[in-house]
Parts: C-alpha cells; sequence; structure tokens
C-alpha cells in the first residue's frame, strides 16, 4: 500500500476550486484505465489570454484529487502555452511525490489539461461539448470494461 | 477523540485475556517444545492443551490439528499438500469465484504447473449454487475448495451441502473459515469438512497464528519441510506464546459467540437500514440474510472508496473498501466484480466490519458522520451530477 | 530448585524488553498493516522501522529484508524460490552434509523432483572445504547454501570465502545464519551473501518470525502465495507485535553482542576445560576455535545422551542431545555422523548452549554435577566397564 505525503493530504482534505467554471473557455474530462476513474477540468481566460480560473470535479482516489487540485492552483496566471508544457511529474512534485503505484492518478491531471485546452483551441467552449465530453466518457467506461474482461 | 475501528474482517485487535495468556507464557514457558527436558515438557503441554481446547471447538480429535504460522500458510499448505501428494490421482481442482487471494494465488501458480481449475460462478449475492458443483466435478477433480464465509461481502456458503456432495463423490473438501471462525458456529464432522483453514487474528487472538484441521486419513505433502514438529506436517518450532493466545481466544469465542453474534447482527442490521435510508442510490452487498454477523458492505454510487475511506479516518472512524484505487494491481474488487457489480459501483463500496468491543454509540456515530461525507464527494463527482441530472 | 537453562541453541527466553515491545504493540498497534486507515497506517510504520532498524544491523537495506514465520520458512522460501524461478537454467544445488533439517528435508523434497544436490563433505571439526566448492560447482548450478554457524557443534563456516568463490561464478550464495544472527557480526555486503535466513526467537526474540535477506536483484518465486503483502513475496497479515519484538531484539543484540561473545566464549572455554579435565574419555565437538561464542557440544564414551540429559534435568540443568529437532527421530545425530564420530560416541554427546543470563555460578554448578553423573551412568554401562579394565 502507500503513503501520501502532508501535501497530498492537505490537497485532499481541503480540495482548492471544485466545481465547474461558469461559461468555460475550455472543458476536459479523461477516465482512466488503470483503476476507472473520471477527472473533469474547466478553465476561464482573462482579457489577457490567461488563466483565470479553473476548478475540478473527480471521481477519483486522494491522489487523483490531491492532483486535480494542485493542478488548478499550478494553471492560473499562466498562458495557454505555458500551461501546456504542464507535465504530470510537475504535478506530482508539487505534491511532494506520489507513491509509484499512484503516479497515473497525476496524468489523468495532465491528460485532462491537454484535453482541456484542445477544446479551447478547437472550437468555443459550450453546453454542446459538456454532452459530447460525457459521451466520449463512456466509451472510456467501455474500454475500461474490456480492458478489465481481457485481464481475467 | 475516540477512535471507532470497524475494520475487524482484517484484523482485530488481540483481547486483554489473550494478550495476558500470551505474556504470562512468554515469562513461564519459554523452552522449546521439541526439547527434551522439563523447559520442552512445560512448553508441550501448553501446545498439547490449546490443540485439544482448538479441536473440541470444532469437533476435531487432537490429532487432526495443525497449527501454522497464518491463515495464508494454512491455504497454501492445504491446497499444494493436495494437490502434491495426489498428482498422480487427477489435475483438478473446484472452487469458486470469491476466495480470498490466499486460495486463487496459490492455484495460479498451480496452473503455471499444468493443474486445471473451475472457478464456480456465485450469484449476485455471492452464492454458490451447489448443481453447479456436482456439475464440476470429473473424475480427476481432487480437491473442492470453497470459503465458508466471505471477508468483503460476508456472504455464507452451503458449506454442509458442498461438502455432503463431496463426500459422495470422493472428492476431498477444504473450507477457508478464516472469516467464521470463532463467529459462528463451526462442527467440521457435521459439515462434512476434511481440511479448514482459521488464523487467530480474526477472532482476538495474536497474528502470525493459523490452525489447518486434516481429517485423519487425508496424506498431505509438507509446504514446511525441516523437523519433525506438528506430525512432520508443518516444521518450524512452535510459536508457543502464540498458541496459547489463540487458545485463550477460542475459549473466549466458545464463552461468547453465540450472544455476540446475535448482538453484533443487530447492529449490522441497524446501521444497513439507516444508510440504505438516509444516502439515495446505495446498496447492499452479499447476501441480505446468510452474512456474517460483523458485516456491512455497501455500495454509493458515484463515490470512490478510498478517498470516502480516508474521509471516515479524518472522523476517526475505520473502515475497508474494494475499490481498485486501493488494491496494489489497480483492480476493482474480484469479489465484487464477480457479483455482477458494475465497475463503478463496485468502486463505490465500503465494508465496515463489527467486532467484540463495538458499540450502538459507534454505530449511531457512523449512521451520523457517513451520509454528509457521501453527499460531499459526489458533489465533487463529475459522474454524480448528471446522474442526478436525469 | 533454581533452574539453569543451558538449551539457547534450541530456543532462548525472550527479553524483558522484548516482552514488554511485544505487549505494547499489541496494545496500541492492532491495526492490519495493510489497511489504509491510521490505524493501518501505524501498524506499517512499526513494521517499516523494524525492517530498517534490522537491515541496518547486517549492512541491507531495507527493500532486501522479508519478514517471514519462522527460520524454518525462510530457509523453504529461500531454496524452493530459486529453485522454481531457476529452473530453466539448471537443476543443481550445493550444500554441505551438517545442514539443518530446514535445509536438508527441503531439498530432499525437491530430489523427488528431480533436482540434483552435491552434500559436500565437512572435515572432523564440521568444516568445509572452499576448494571442495569450487569443483562441486558446474554450469546447471544454480544455489549453493551452506550455514553460518551449526547448531549442533557451534562449527563456523568460511562464508566470506564460499560466497566470493559463488559471486565470481555467477551463483546464488544463501547462508542459514540462524545460529549466528545477533550473536556474530555480519555484514552480507562484506561477506558476499544473496540470501540469508535468520529467526527471532534464536536472539532472545519472539517464536514465529524469521526473516529472509534477498539481495536487491535476485529474482525468486514465493513460497505463500495470496495477498500483496511483503513486496508479493511472502503473503499473509504480517505479525506487528512479532515484528516489533524482533526488532528490539536485534536492538539489544547489536548493543550487546561484542561484550557478551565475550563474555560467553570465556565462560564456554572454562566449561570445555573443565569438563575435558574432570571427565575421563570426554571429547570436545566442533571446531575448538571457529565455533559460536555460547556452544559447548562434548561427547562422553559409553554414556547415553538421554539419560544424561534426564539426570541433569533432574539437577535442574537443561541441556540438549544432538539437536531438539531431531530427538523425536531415534538415528544418531547426522552432524556428528558426517563429522566421522563413531555411533557408539555420538550417542553420548551433550550440546550445552549459554545465553545472555547465564553465569560464572551456573557453569560452576555444571562443572561440579555433570562429572558424578557421567560416573554414574558409566558404572551402569557394560561398555565401559569393559573400557575401563583394558
Ligand atoms: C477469507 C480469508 N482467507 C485468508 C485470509 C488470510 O489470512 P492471513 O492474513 O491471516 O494469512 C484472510 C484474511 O486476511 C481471509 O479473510
Ligand atoms: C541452523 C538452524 N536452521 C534452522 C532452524 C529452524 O528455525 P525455526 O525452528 O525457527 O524454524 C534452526 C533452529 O531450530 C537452526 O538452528
Ligand atoms: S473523456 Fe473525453 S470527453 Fe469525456
Ligand atoms: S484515481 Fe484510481 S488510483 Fe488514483
Amino acid at each position: 500500500m502507500w503513503d501520501y505525503t502532508d501535501k497530498v493530504r492537505e490537497h485532499f482534505w481541503n480540495p482548492r476550486n471544485v466545481g465547474e467554471v461558469e461559461n468555460p473557455d475550455g472543458i476536459g474530462q479523461v477516465g482512466s484505465l488503470a483503476c476507472g476513474d473520471a477527472l473533469r477540468l474547466t478553465f476561464k481566460l482573462d482579457e489577457n489570454k490567461r488563466i483565470k480560473e479553473a476548478k475540478f470535479k473527480s471521481f477519483g482516489c486522494a491522489s487523483a484529487i490531491a492532483a486535480a487540485s494542485v493542478l488548478t492552483e499550478m494553471v492560473v496566471g499562466l498562458t495557454i502555452e505555458q500551461a501546456e508544457k504542464i507535465t504530470n511529474q510537475d504535478i506530482a512534485a508539487a505534491l511532494g511525490g506520489l507513491p509509484e503505484q499512484k503516479m497515473h492518478c497525476s496524468v489523468l491531471g495532465e491528460q485532462v489539461l491537454e484535453k482541456a485546452i484542445a477544446c479551447y483551441r478547437g472550437r468555443p467552449a459550450g453546453a454542446k461539448e459538456e454532452k459530447m465530453i460525457c459521451e466520449c466518457f463512456s466509451v472510456t467506461d467501455r474500454e475500461i470494461e474490456k480492458a478489465v474482461r481481457e485481464n481475467r | 477523540m475516540n477512535r471507532i475501528y470497524l475494520d475487524n474482517a482484517a484484523t482485530t485487535q488481540a483481547a486483554p485475556e489473550v494478550i495476558e495468556a500470551i505474556q504470562t507464557c512468554f515469562r513461564e514457558t519459554y523452552g522449546n517444545p521439541s526439547s527434551l527436558h522439563s523447559f520442552g515438557l512445560e512448553a508441550r503441554g501448553v501446545i498439547e492443551s490449546a490443540r485439544r481446547n482448538i479441536a473440541g471447538f470444532i469437533n476435531a480429535s487432537s490429532d487432526e490439528l495443525f497449527f501454522t504460522g497464518s491463515g495464508t500458510e494454512s491455504n497454501n499448505t492445504a491446497i499444494k499438500g493436495i494437490v502434491y501428494s495426489l498428482r498422480g490421482k487427477g489435475d483438478h481442482i473446484v472452487t469458486t469465484a470469491i476466495e480470498h487471494h490466499a486460495i486463487h494465488e496459490p492455484l495460479h501458480f498451480l496452473e503455471t504447473q499444468g493443474l486445471k481449475v473451475t472457478y464456480l460462478r456465485n450469484d449476485d449475492n455471492g452464492q454458490v449454487d451447489p448443481d453447479d458443483l456436482k456439475k464440476a466435478i470429473t473424475g480427476e477433480t481432487i480437491l473442492v475448495s470453497v470459503m465458508h464465509g466471505n471477508n468483503e461481502i460476508g456472504t455464507l456458503e452451503p458449506i454442509k451441502e458442498l461438502g455432503a456432495i463431496c463426500r459422495e463423490r470422493g472428492v476431498y473438501f477444504h473450507t477457508d473459515a478464516i472469516q467464521t471462525f470463532g463467529h459462528i458456529p463451526i462442527d467440521v464432522r457435521e459439515m462434512n469438512i476434511d481440511l479448514l483453514s482459521a488464523s487467530a487474528h480474526k477472532l482476538y487472538g495474536p497474528k502470525g497464528v493459523g490452525l489447518l484441521y486434516i481429517r485423519k486419513g487425508v496424506q498431505m505433502t509438507p509446504l514446511l519441510h525441516g523437523g519433525g514438529q506438528e506430525k512432520r506436517l508443518r516444521a518450524s518450532t512452535q510459536d508457543t506464546p502464540g498458541i496459547a493466545g489463540f487458545s485463550r481466544a477460542v475459549e473466549l469465542a466458545a464463552s461468547e459467540m453465540e450472544k455476540e453474534a446475535g448482538r453484533q447482527s443487530r447492529l449490522r442490521d441497524k446501521l444497513i437500514a439507516a444508510l440504505l435510508e438516509a444516502v439515495p442510490e446505495s446498496t447492499l452487498n452479499g447476501h441480505p440474510k446468510l452474512r456474517l454477523p460483523n458485516n456491512v458492505n455497501m455500495s454509493f454510487a458515484c463515490v470512490e472508496g478510498e478517498a470516502a475511506l480516508l474521509n471516515l479516518d479524518m472522523e476517526g472512524i475505520a473502515v475497508a473498501t474494494g475499490s481498485a484505487c486501493t488494491s496494489t494491481s489497480l483492480e476493482p474488487s474480484h469479489v465484487l466484480t464477480a457479483c455482477g457489480m458494475t465497475h463503478e459501483l463496485s468502486h463505490g463500496s465500503l465494508r465496515l466490519s463489527l467486532g467484540r468491543t463495538t458499540t450502538e454509540e459507534e454505530i449511531d456515530q457512523v449512521i451520523k458522520v457517513l451520509p454528509p461525507i457521501i453527499a460531499k464527494l459526489r458533489a465533487m463527482s463529475p459522474l454524480y451530477k448528471k446522474q442526478g441530472a436525469k
């Protein structure tokens, strides 16, 4: 099993920026094939095209919650180009490290950010994308079930 | 903060009487039980009286009882011991989909060596169908292993009936009784059991002491080879203090079991009813009636188990979960999956297992604390909002 | 009567500090170390700090240390684990003629499955010749196992040199250090050891707790399959109190070992000299110098060991004849036989093994009591009379 750093605990117990940004400029949602969890990120830019606000929702373990929480803090004030450079290693480092078995939870963070940025670049965000995002997750969900079946 | 321990299925706190017995033995009976001198004689006396006591508890005779170093070792010894000794006669074992890893893993190991294993399907409540067992047994079958009570969902299996089928077909029958031993009655003769595993730390005894009941006449290859202890079936200097503690734990169980099973079942049912009522989209896992007196296992949709567990821990309440995120393999509980549960629901499963010291006040506290935690986590969950909106 | 315990090679009495540590752990740290909640976290803390402490004691790193349920289990795990994992590479093991049953018996079991074993000859003092090892290793050899100190005659083997040979030949080297661990210094790096077994109850720790050191990079198949404990190498709920006790025992050993080895060697040599002097036709078994600090093993011609043992027991003095484990079988010690001893002499062998609490007064008492017992038994012996008449 694993033991968490104080930073992970702190973010898990007092997660920052839980919820959804209103009228987001970017939306991303991912599911983890490894453990079957889901993470959703929404963000909004200010007039200088810097991230003004970011929020998350998570159906995941303590690491996933902490990773998302710290990510929403890390991206604020960054340009899209800067935010894009954030890797899961950066996220884990910001948490003082993650147990090896939980590194993939920080990968969720990196992926969700990628998705949200792609969404921002691809088309203006809106209610439609939100629906599509969910459909997309159910695809992932099916993939998970397939993976589980194959692993039996 | 007064902490509330509701993880007695994982392990129990040794009873004060057990600690006392261990302590006394450490101080006074420290000889090696294999030694010829009086220190050895005294140690042997402690072990043999423990053996008689524990054998009597399950209606075995004392030469059918072997002490081991853990429940896992008992299971490994039973499975590998029968396979190595009967390999000439057949290469097939029947078990169920919801056994503990300490049964599945030795079987997987033996499968790499050519053993064939049939995993019986369990119904959604976790029970196996005796008819399925009848169909699964072939001329090649050398052993059937079905657990008495499941450690995750608490479901009890129809051991006596399964044992009778095996007896009739001339196949050895093993049961992993690690969750039931000391909690509900066991009679190895009446229940047609050939081999049975138990582990002391699940009944307020010490960790690191297990037992294997082997019906007289059953031949098997040892797992630990070495000295002549335990009639050559299990070499190693015996853990006299641990065995003395196990024996004391069994004495306590013998005197309290019936009363405790009643008391804990009542608290269990109260907790289940209250949570089903207070938390929307919650379900009970395992059999509604035929379950361990101390086991509550519930799923809360769209909530991740580890997050719920850690939130409860913050409130001083210790529970377990079958979530994939907490297993080192990142797979959801094979037990919940085998009972037909979706990935999503098994993710949000919590097991609360009561014990001898669990009080009604503690249960009330859980009933108060758990629902808001679930609500808080659902508010964070990207899945729940959607469902709520439906 | 104040009893004198001189069977510390069979087992030791747990030190008061060890009992205290176990007790505290039972009371306070009772969670399952695999559990995620704080009870589990605390138990994990106890185990990992024990692991670091004990690893440091033999210059290993803590991820190379695995807790088991006995010395026998450690030996079985090492031998079977290497054989099952390297069976594709070769089918030959080298060991010595005087290993403990917990090495010989797993090997005999594997021999029935096609393994080939070379048993190196030991000289009359019990030592193996490194040149013999060099000759015995073939392209098929996958493991060499030589004990560090012999449990019967106390002889120490040239582990560092043997290990170097194995390292050079690319063969894994295991040592059964169950008699030496905590008694004389061990440095697994300096001594070229790949695998090492120890057992807590031989160093004033609890029974039922062992350890296996496995050098990083050595791959092996587990013996106990099940849950993910001990990095999947040894499934079973860990015995937290036992491990805490083991750790305390190692702390005590670390601080007292040097002093105690000196003190016990002095008493040992005094006892040997006095008995050789007082009892005609008595001989020392094992190496005169390279021996365990606490081991005295002597043969008294024409005296039967058990009779001598029971006479001493009557006087409150506990000793062994051969090893405790062999006492149930009626064959003479395979160790003494391997060292070239006649049947007759090995029959009359006594092992007196000193411990931390052994006093000079106790040794004086033995020197006073033993010679008349030998004389009395010889007066009864039809063999001795003849010899005496010569
Ligand atoms: C049903 C069952 N089988 C086997 C085991 C393994 O027992 P132990 O951890 O004592 O080796 C457990 C508990 O962990 C269990 O609940
Ligand atoms: C050299 C040696 N190896 C192995 C063992 C077996 O250890 P245990 O009885 O703790 O399993 C012993 C002691 O009995 C021993 O002295
Ligand atoms: S995960 Fe891709 S949109 Fe839902
Ligand atoms: S989200 Fe499943 S392990 Fe972290």
